[in-house]
């Protein structure tokens, strides 16, 4: 057993015990630490899979973003978990559940272990063409180029997915804003990061959406950097989050959707299909989609962790 | 120059790695969350900067130097941020009900 | 040189990972959060370790990314914490309830 | 037994994990934290696919190395599994609020629900 092996094995066997750790433990708070560390050897695993692309998604996304999400409930909802252990099946009934789910890893697992030899691909087929896109990045190229349809509904299914949370606010505070912990001391460390990181963030994040097209990162990567930088002012109590019957912030959240589309459409026109770039300009009307999404994506993935909004008490300031 | 430089490298990221291993073993083995607060400290910044420094001579100047020297200061900037912050949010004294970490309480210095 | 880094990412990637006794072990929340944010350092070296070591410049981008958002779980941490009653942080809730959390 | 195949059974064993979480755990916020990880087992098995249908790229010099179409979807698929978490997030915090259970199964009598 060779050297990388043996540190893949490591690692593989590292993110399973932090899974385990994540579904056995007995707080919930302590399980989705174990969630964070189990996102960050992930995107390590993606590195040692060849796509940075994706370990850039994971490392900001699945446990930069979503571990934010996740700790701010767990913390709201500690002082309900007591309850929950009352609720839990009996011992016949997890062990039947357990018997179960192995049989599905197992069926699973033959068929990774059977999957055909050489491998079915579609890569020589995206090299082909990618020329033509003016993109270099294949995966970009892959997001904006030849499966754009489906990047397409996804940006389309970020503005349901936020309508969805903020149609969980009360009647009085539709239109209100997230909840928000109010000015901090000045002089605390939260305040001074909130102050000093987010220059080098928006730059890390413009940085990434610029060599998208060339090398790993793009929009995905930049939006959550943006959205990231955004919810740290806010959660350091440096600016109040916006009102969300505001115009501009809705036109904000639908413009990437609508440029899509319309570039969608002139496809109709110029080239003929639904999508379809017309010779020669593929390059900058790619570009324009990613630049004009970036600040939809931020906004949209920012708000969806702030939240639905909540009923306003003292007077707006 | 270049036997020089290699060998700069391996000590300095040798050192480095040493520090994150100094690092993990007192986060293991130190009585309190602070004093564990302190030995995770040390380890994000020198362990890293030692070898970020050592790996200076083995990329592109200035870009890719530039990009290791950015990631330190992040990190300097975090590791910072994170030990005003637990430190903040930790218990002040050790024997508090919480504090039943090996069931030794070594004294603090 | 490409083995010896590609050894040194290893070392320093095992060890943190040691570090993850931690997270099994506690006692407090925060001693967790301390495993993760050593494990966070520690992979971010093991990147740049690797990323020279193979010549992947994305590499740099990703331990870049890494870095930026090391703060972000701990900020989460006390931000969390902090909150006075945690449980009913959305004041809409119906007049007798209202009534029920000013009373504690 | 190849380092690919070696992912691909950890991505197998995690979407095991995963649904187990989801069916036998009663608290809710659990029940996300397990989808995720089940989600987490899936995107890896699509990462295995992609790997092994590399080579192509890598041959000519294309920066990432591994089929881009499977690496794409799990990107898109990423920022969607972010979004229904938030939404499952914000269902589960109004549903603790105004029920005080961060269960499913043990709402309270006359609980109008979210």
């Amino acid at each position: 057993m060779s050297l990388a092996l043996a540190a893949d094995a490591f690692l593989a066997l590292l993110i399973l015990g932090l899974a385990i750790w994540t579904i056995a433990a007995s707080q919930t708070y302590g399980a989705v630490v174990g969630f964070v560390a189990y996102g960050l050897l992930v995107a390590l695993v993606w590195v040692r899979l060849g796509s940075v692309d994706v370990a850039m998604t994971e490392a900001a996304l699945g446990s930069g973003l979503t571990g934010l999400l996740l700790l701010g409930a767990a913390a709201h909802l500690a002082p309900l978990e007591a309850a929950e252990r009352q609720a839990r099946p009996g011992p016949w009934l997890r062990l039947l559940v357990g018997a179960l789910c192995g049989a599905v890893t197992a069926v699973l697992a033959a068929v990774v272990l059977s999957l055909p030899e050489p491998a079915p691909t579609l890569g020589p087929a995206v090299a082909e063409h990618l020329a033509t896109l003016g993109v270099r990045n294949p995966v970009t190229g892959v997001l904006l180029g030849y499966r754009a349809i489906d990047t397409l509904l996804e940006t389309v299914v970020l503005v349901p997915a936020l309508v969805a949370v903020w149609s969980l606010a009360t009647d009085p505070a539709w239109g209100g804003r997230p909840a928000s912990p109010g000015p901090r001391d000045p002089g605390s460390a939260l305040t001074l990061l909130a102050q000093v990181l987010p220059p080098a963030g928006i730059l890390v994040g413009i940085h990434l959406l610029w060599v998208g097209a060339d090398a790993p990162g793009g929009k995905f990567q930049g939006a959550v950097v943006l959205a990231a930088m955004w919810v740290l002012v806010l959660v350091a109590g440096l600016r109040r989050p916006p009102a969300l019957a505001g115009r501009p912030l809705r036109w904000l959240i639908v413009l990437g959707a609508l440029v899509f589309i319309v570039i969608g459409l002139s496809g109709v026109w110029l080239a003929g299909a639904f999508l379809a770039y017309p010779e020669g300009l593929a390059k900058p009307m790619i570009l324009a989609i990613e630049i004009l999404l970036t600040p939809s994506l931020a906004v949209i993935l920012g708000l969806l962790l702030l939240g639905p909004p909540v009923a306003d008490r003292g007077p707006g300031t | 120059m270049t036997l020089a430089l290699t060998l700069f490298t391996v000590i300095s990221v040798s050192l480095g790695a040493i520090f994150f291993l100094a690092g993990t073993l007192g986060l293991l083995r130190f009585p309190d969350t602070l004093t564990r607060l302190h030995a995770l400290t040390k380890a994000d910044n020198l362990g890293l900067g030692l070898v970020v420094l050592g790996l200076l001579p083995q990329v592109a100047w200035p870009l890719g130097a530039l990009k290791l020297i950015a990631v330190w200061l992040l990190a300097l900037l975090a590791g910072a941020t994170v030990g005003q912050l637990l430190g903040a949010a930790v218990p002040p004294e050790p024997g508090t009900p919480g504090d039943r970490a090996t069931g030794a309480e070594g004294q603090t210095p | 040189m490409a083995e010896f880094l590609l050894g040194a990412a290893l070392f320093v990637l095992g060890t943190v990972a040691l570090g993850l006794v931690r997270i099994l072990r506690g006692p407090e929340d925060a001693d967790r959060m301390l495993a993760a944010q050593l494990l966070g350092s520690g992979g971010v070296a093991s990147l740049l370790l690797l990323g020279v070591a193979n010549g992947v410049n994305a590499v740099g981008d990703l331990a870049l990314l890494l870095a930026l958002l090391a703060a972000f779980a701990s900020v989460a941490f006390v931000t969390g914490a902090e909150r006075p009653e945690p449980i009913a942080p959305i004041r809409e809730m119906d007049p007798d309830d209202q009534e029920a959390q000013e009373g504690t | 037994m190849t380092a690919t195949t070696l992912y691909g059974l950890c991505g197998a064993a995690l979407v095991g994990l995963g649904l187990y979480g989801l069916i036998c755990h009663p608290g809710a916020l659990r029940k996300i934290l397990a989808f995720n990880l089940l989600g987490g087992g899936v995107f890896l098995l699509f990462g295995v696919i992609a790997q092994r249908g590399g080579g192509a790229l890598t041959a000519a010099g294309l920066g990432t190395d591994g089929d881009p179409v499977p690496q794409a979807l799990v990107i898109t698929g990423l920022v969607v599994a972010f979004a229904a978490t938030a939404i499952a997030v914000a269902l589960l915090r109004r549903l603790a609020t105004a029920s005080r259970h961060s269960t499913l199964d043990q709402a309270p009598p006359g609980d109008p629900g979210p």
